[in-house]
């Protein structure tokens, strides 16, 4: 029997290596080290419930296990075969408990390709992804294939970019071949900066070494030796990893010189960020790369012509070359069989927000919205009413009720005014303001603009002083027109991929909210009852039995009334944090 | 060459494969409008951040606008310049970057001269429909350049110039975002940093932001003075611009309108900072036969080569970035200083005039000579030998103010004796004119024969380093010459490492030598404006009857008079200086 | 150390260690594979349940034999334990009792591989162990 | 420019001199320099930045350009136990803004700053990748999941013994 334990960043949060330590503990104090192996996995994906423990092999899925639960889990399950039904999870539907994964709604409409090893596999044991078919793709292509059928192959597969371009990775690959040099370079861009998106680095943390693979793949096609990964310093477990994984790769004689004998060499090294979402541009990363402030510079020249010290230059991001070595080993027609007509195989999304199942997800291009939501994120927390999804994070938009059924694929969310950009997939139900969401992305934008070109760098400020304005009532309906202009001329003028994006969650969220906009210009009101400056909080006489539970959480202790007497909230003192309406078990607090 | 054939607004062009848009354009004369842009062709800087996007156009076919400056042409590309989305586009940026700018137009220094403000009149801007947060910064105030950030666009020209072209690194664009703004290290005060004050960055600013410090008031406040003797000097360069400000075309020259200005200003002496070029070849020439003499009768401890020490901004650059070379320059001081020394001395006591009340004033080229006169060991008495120095620009605005119609001026001489001077002092004003002066004299001392040709073409010309061969009658002198302190880094770097053969080298700050100086009138990004000013300059050493130094009457006088020999004990009390380590200076000051 | 010389090396290198992680790979898939259950309550244990399982997961390697062993609590069947549950795909679950090492070796033989009856089969009016 | 300059540790500064070595002391490794010169000594203040430029032999003004633009390199020495609270978009509308609000108004310090005791800091960082916990919040390396206002009080609480 194993015992997978989730150890990925966000089950490690919740103290899922004292778990492993306290399962490894119980399973020696009960002299079971030959039947039970405890092993630490990549993430399972399901974050909503970590920390994750998955029983193998029958899939019983146990959920919010804490390390004193190790006990009872060895003695019962281990031991005796039975389940600790209080750990297995619960569909929040019908609120039955669900013994294994394999009837979870969150798993069943999931394809798991880049994620194939995440959750399955040890990922500081390169052993165990050799067992999974690892580097087998790479063997097969440095010693059976020529660099042009290993590019015909991902040409046909179909594959694009998976960090939000959506470029085909075939005719990168093809094109950075045919640039002459006597040095080229292979990038894995691992500086996921969306806020609201972390499958690059769950797949880091879960499965290291594809990537690695993939990049040998890569260098292999277009005639580079040397490897980059550029990658997030705030990500330090990936980092580790990773660096188990090059070093495993070196000794096992899979990376360095004369790969498997095929005469190729090759070698990665790791750059870090250091903080910067504009680093995700290509240019911008190649110049953070050589030392330098990650301003993005014009293309042409592209990298694959002039990219890391000048030098013709592949960059693809993360979850991109996880899905070359099985594109290698399964074929190109295989990969296309899944997915649209324009997007081929699978899309991992970070799911999270307003939502059930929070967690990462990996779902064919095509799959709707509906599905994303209801089945596999089993529905809107709370039983609340679904108001939007963001996706694409700060360059992308809101889709709405209308766009649940539409097929998902890089084209069909651009025609609906967002775009897949790395996968973030924000739920948010009718307590969102979407004038604030709005704003809450222009604020990171205007925090994360490089500064090196006028649209862009004054341009957002002023998108977000208006959003600010409006928040606050303050603005006019000819500043809705302003905002409009100012957007579209920010995206059509920008230097980079940040500005020409940064306007879409004020475009779109104005398309398809314009009442909320008008609401809060004319009316002076926020419908969600979010913005500050145009709500109150007030107490509901009827419903208030003078708790005083409202008054002694007041921070400003500006709510007044005796024990048992109807409460009053003092509004000039009022700092609007909400805390009263939080406390209050009466619902005598409305918000105004 | 390849050529490509594309349409700008409908209109055919055929240009090389390669250019850009916005040359394309200019090839059928539709000029599209930038602000960061700036191509000084005769220096190779090309400068194309493509941040401004003032300049986008629309081309068929693509998604986005496309900034002209960094795009380039592609073989039946259809661009359109001025379509309703190009100008809406073009007209919002600029109200971006005017919204975040101050409105202090009619006070600013740069008001009339001002690229942003040109731009704004040219689209016809009268209102910012975006009021929001301005950018502030503490302005810096330094004795030559003063940075008011507040007025950067962001243009990063001076960036460019700082960084790529003088290799001074004091600048770089620091912050993010909206705070984003290029300033010295730790926003610290530039006479905090390794600035060397050359004033690159100024001449290149298309904005208020980076203007020099204006004495123009005190020089009306000394002429006002009727206790004082004011003394105007005008370096060799200036005449050669001053024109421009007046509207004249480039490369003519103004000597004598320039000196008929400077007398009806009120100035008591109008006096040529040539005189003290030629004292500077009496000196450094001397020098420079010295340790040549003693170099090839086999002295090893003669350091060779001789740099000039003429340029304030070089001399900077070296005190910062070479402190354990400090021998190998020349330590003859600069014309403008030898000028105030001897000024305040030999030319006082022949006037009667007491040191404390005569006030010594430079026009210059440059904004390095206003911090070169501030250093003490330029005073006698906390008294400085120069009191004020004011660029080209300064004097073409005081003439202005003053009313005076200077284009209608009559020619008049400069006064003597310190107006006297020859054509090798003249020749000061361009890159390789220093040697070329000193080449003159030094031949004919060192031979004891006439310079039949005076005139050394091999030392002229625009390339950022160059060397030459002069015969000394049988003895091959390798001269080099570099212009720019990026060229003159590595023409340094090599004589540190021992690789260097010359036995004189010749650096000036600047690109061009001082007719490209940091206060000479802006060239707007036209480098051929240097071209026209070192022809004037080479121009007016051919009009002239003496074209070397030793030969300059008044010259022979002073030593006979005063100093008596080149190199004397007297001279290098008033003509030489030493150098300071101002590497562990600025560690100090920290 | 082992460096990882040529391709041949690393498919061999592939199929020693495959046995690692195939019972997880093969989780992932439990519709196209023979089941197996042991009952390991405490008179399962008792009476050498273990020793059959870890016979059974040996030999099962060892023989190539697709098919995932996973133990369960008490079957309820203790008056023939050790008890075994094989589930062969597309055919109802039997439950063999009194399963010695040799019985196990036939269960795999006989009735897994050939699909041949064998006795000591629990008869029952049936349902799985879950449905209990 | 009155303020006092900071005297560094020689044996942090010879530490410092050997990554830049390990580095080849080239220009490109700026910025591997710069993270290794902020575990070193926690913050890069300006006497920092000036010897990784002389060392990696760059104009400090372009030291200074790099370590402002990335928001991971402080100049500033964070507290002892430096708050970062993640401003994702997942904590975003889970509440996040209200919990940094209660941070700033219990400590009394802005975003970026340090409390004048030295022991809390507070900064903003996205996603962390722990969404499922959101709103998080992170003191040093433990993190803290699903934090609300209240529980602001009972996380600062946890280190009040600490000292």
């Amino acid at each position: 029997m194993h015992m997978l334990v989730c150890g990925g960043t966000g089950c490690r949060a919740s103290a899922s290596d004292m778990l492993y330590e306290s399962l490894k503990k119980e399973v020696q104090d009960n002299n079971l080290e030959n039947e039970v192996q405890v092993v630490t996995t990549g993430c399972f994906g399901f974050c909503e419930k970590g920390p994750i423990v998955k029983m193998i092999p029958d899939n019983t899925f146990y959920v919010s296990v804490e390390p004193k639960d190790a006990k009872e889990l060895v003695a019962e399950h281990a031991l005796k075969g039975r389940k600790v039904n209080r750990l297995l999870y619960v569909d929040p539907t019908n609120k039955e408990q669900i013994s294994d994964s394999k009837h979870m709604g969150f798993y069943k409409k999931q394809i798991r390709i880049a994620l194939r090893n995440c959750g399955l596999i040890n990922p500081e044991n390169i052993e165990e992804y050799l067992a999974a078919d690892g580097y087998e793709a790479m063997g097969k292509v440095l010693l059976e294939m020529t660099p042009e059928e290993a590019i015909k192959v991902v040409l046909d597969s179909g594959l694009r970019g998976r960090g939000g371009g959506g470029f085909p990775t075939g005719l990168k690959w093809q094109i950075a071949s045919k640039n002459e040099a006597d040095q080229k370079y292979v990038v894995c861009n691992a500086d996921e900066g969306d806020p609201g998106a972390f499958m690059d680095r769950s797949i880091l943390e879960g499965d290291p070494h594809t990537v690695l693979e993939a990049m040998v793949i890569n260098g292999y096609c277009i005639g580079a030796t040397k490897g980059l990964i550029y990658i997030r310093a705030e990500y330090p477990l990936a980092i580790q990893r990773l660096k188990i994984a090059i070093g495993q790769a070196r000794e096992f004689g899979l990376l360095g010189t004369d790969i498997l004998g095929s005469g190729f060499d090759f070698d990665v090294e790791i750059r870090y960020g250091a903080g910067a979402f504009v680093c995700g541009e290509e240019t911008a990363l190649i110049h953070s790369m050589e030392g330098e402030r990650g301003e993005p510079t014009f293309k042409p020249p592209f990298p694959a012509q002039s990219g890391y010290l000048g030098k013709p230059t592949n960059v693809n991001n993360v979850e991109t070359y996880a899905n070359i070595p099985v594109i290698i080993n399964k074929g190109a027609e295989w990969f296309s069989s899944i997915g649209t007509e324009k997007s081929k195989g699978t899309k991992v999304f970070a799911l999270a927000g307003k939502i059930n199942n929070v967690g990462l997800i990996e779902v064919p291009m095509g799959i709707t919205l509906r599905e994303v939501i209801y089945e596999i994120g089993g529905g809107i927390k709370g039983g609340k009413k679904f108001k939007a999804v963001q996706t694409g994070g700060p360059s992308g938009g809101c889709l709405t009720e209308k766009h649940l059924d539409i097929p998902i694929d890089f084209d069909n969310l651009i025609a609906a005014g967002s775009m897949m950009g790395s996968g973030g997939m924000i739920v948010m139900d009718e307590d969102d303001c979407m004038v604030a969401v709005a704003k809450f992305y222009l604020e990171f934008t205007v925090e994360e603009s490089c500064g090196k070109c006028s649209p862009c760098r004054v341009g957002n400020k002023r998108l977000h002083e208006q959003l600010d304005l409006i928040t606050k009532g303050k603005a006019t309906m000819e500043d809705l027109d302003k905002l409009k202009n100012l957007s579209n001329v920010i995206k059509d003028t920008s230097l980079c991929g940040l500005g020409q994006t940064s306007p879409n969650p004020v475009l779109s969220t104005m398309e398809n909210f314009y009442d909320e906009y008008v609401a809060h210009v004319t009316d002076h009101r926020c419908p969600s009852g979010v913005c500050k400056d145009l709500i109150r909080y007030e107490v509901i006489a009827e419903n208030c039995v003078g708790c005083t539970a409202c008054a002694r959480n007041c921070p400003v202790n500006c709510i007044s009334g005796e024990r048992k007497q109807v409460h009053l909230i003092d509004q000039v003192l009022c700092i609007k944090c909400g805390a009263c309406l939080e406390k209050c078990k009466f619902n005598a607090i409305a918000v105004i | 060459m390849e050529l490509i054939k594309l349409t700008i607004d409908n209109r055919t062009v055929e240009v090389e494969k390669g250019t850009t848009i916005f040359h394309a354009a200019k090839k059928l004369g539709i000029e599209i409008p930038t602000l960061c842009y700036m191509n000084l062709k005769d220096l190779n800087i090309e400068h194309k951040p493509g941040g401004c996007r003032i300049c986008v156009v629309e081309v068929e076919g693509r998604r986005n606008l496309a900034p002209s400056c960094a795009t380039e042409c592609m073989e039946g590309m259809v661009v359109k310049t001025h379509t309703v989305r190009v100008l809406n586009a073009r007209r919002t940026v600029l109200e971006l970057i005017i919204s975040d700018h101050p409105f202090d137009c009619l006070i600013c220094a740069k008001s009339g001269n001002c690229d942003l403000q040109s731009l704004a009149i040219k689209l016809g801007v009268r209102d910012i429909p975006f009021q929001g947060e301005k950018s502030t910064y503490k302005p810096d105030f330094s004795p030559a350049i003063i940075r008011d950030m507040d007025k950067c666009i962001m243009c990063r020209r001076c960036e460019t110039m700082c960084n790529d072209f003088q290799t001074v690194g004091v600048l770089s664009g620091i912050n993010r975002g909206f705070e984003a703004v290029v300033a010295p290290a730790f926003e610290r005060d530039l006479d905090h940093s390794e600035c060397t004050y050359c004033g690159q960055c100024v001449a290149v600013c298309p904005t208020g932001a980076l203007t020099e410090v204006d004495h123009t008031k005190n020089v009306i406040a000394a002429l006002s003075d009727s206790k004082k003797t004011v003394v105007v000097q005008t370096a060799p360069a200036v005449r050669a611009a001053l024109g421009e400000e007046f509207g004249l075309e480039a490369g003519t020259l103004v000597t004598g309108k320039m000196v008929a200005a400077l007398r009806q200003l009120g100035f008591d002496y109008v006096f040529d900072t040539d005189f003290a070029a030629d004292l500077t070849i009496m000196e450094e020439g001397t020098e420079l036969l010295d340790r040549l003499t003693r170099h090839l009768g086999g002295d090893k401890e003669v350091k060779l080569p001789i740099l000039t020490s003429c340029c304030p901004g070089w001399v900077n650059f070296f005190e910062y970035n070479y402190p354990d070379m400090m021998d190998v320059p020349s330590t003859a001081r600069s014309p403008q200083q030898m000028f105030g020394a001897i000024a305040k001395t030999y030319f006082a006591e022949k006037i009667n005039v007491k040191r404390e009340d005569m006030v010594v004033v430079s026009i210059m080229p440059c904004v390095a000579k206003k911090y070169e006169c501030t250093r003490e060991e330029f005073a006698t008495d906390g008294n400085p030998d120069v009191d004020f120095s004011i660029s080209t620009r300064e004097l073409a605005h005081f003439i202005k103010s003053a009313n005076i119609n200077f284009n209608a001026l009559p020619d008049e001489d400069f006064d003597k004796p310190l107006g006297e001077s020859t054509g090798a002092a003249v020749i000061f004003g361009t890159t390789g004119g220093v040697i070329e002066a000193a080449a003159r004299t030094a031949y004919e001392l060192h031979t004891g024969k006439t310079l039949e040709k005076v005139d050394f073409e091999a030392l002229r010309g625009f390339d950022g380093i160059r060397s030459a061969s002069v015969d000394f009658d049988g003895v091959d002198i390798k001269i080099g010459i570099a212009h720019g302190l990026g060229n003159a880094r590595k023409m340094l770097d090599d004589v540190k490492a021992g690789r260097s053969e010359f036995h004189a080298i010749e650096i000036m700050a600047c690109p061009g030598g001082c007719i490209g100086g940091g206060g000479q009138p802006l060239h707007h990004g036209d480098s051929s404006v240097l071209r026209a000013r070192a022809k004037a300059i080479y121009s007016e050493d051919e009009s002239k009857v003496l074209r070397k130094s030793h030969e300059n009457p008044s010259i022979i006088k002073l030593y006979e008079e005063y100093l008596g020999k080149p190199g004397s004990e007297k001279a290098h009390h008033l003509l030489h200086t030493h150098y300071f380590d101002k590497k562990s200076k600025q560690v100090l000051l920290d | 150390m082992t460096k990882i010389k040529s391709l041949a090396d690393l498919k061999k290198m592939k199929s020693d260690l495959q046995s690692q992680i195939s019972i997880r790979q093969k989780s992932e898939n439990p519709e196209g594979r023979t089941l197996i259950r042991i009952g390991m309550g405490t008179s399962g244990i008792a009476s050498g349940a273990k020793q059959v399982m870890e016979f059974l997961m040996d030999e099962l390697e060892k023989r190539n034999v697709d098919a995932i062993v996973t133990q369960v609590g008490d079957m309820g069947y203790s008056y023939a334990d050790p008890t075994v549950e094989v589930t062969v795909p597309g055919k109802d679950p039997l439950v063999f009792g009194d399963v010695t090492i040799k019985k196990a070796d036939d269960i795999i033989e006989k009735y897994i591989k050939n699909g041949e009856l064998l006795d000591g089969i629990i008869p029952v009016n049936y349902e799985t162990i879950d449905k209990k | 420019m009155t303020s006092v300059k900071l005297k560094l540790k020689e044996s942090d500064v010879q530490k410092l001199k050997e990554v830049a070595k390990s580095f080849n002391n080239e220009a490109g490794e700026l910025i591997n320099v710069l993270h290794k010169a902020q575990e070193i000594f926690g913050y890069l203040p300006a006497e920092v930045q000036e010897v990784v430029a002389q060392e990696l032999n760059v104009p400090v003004a372009k030291v200074y350009g790099v370590v402002t633009f990335y928001s991971f390199f402080t100049m500033l020495p964070r507290g002892r136990y430096p708050i970062s609270i993640c401003t994702g978009t997942a904590c975003y509308v889970r509440g996040a803004e209200k919990v940094l609000d209660e941070f700033k108004r219990i400590l009394k310090i802005p975003v970026g700053e340090t409390t004048s005791d030295g022991k809390f800091s507070i900064t903003c960082l996205r996603c962390v990748g722990a969404c499922g916990l959101a709103p998080v919040v992170m003191v040093g390396d433990k993190t803290y999941g699903r934090v609300t206002t209240d529980g602001v009080k009972d996380i600062l609480k946890e280190y009040d013994t600490e000292d």
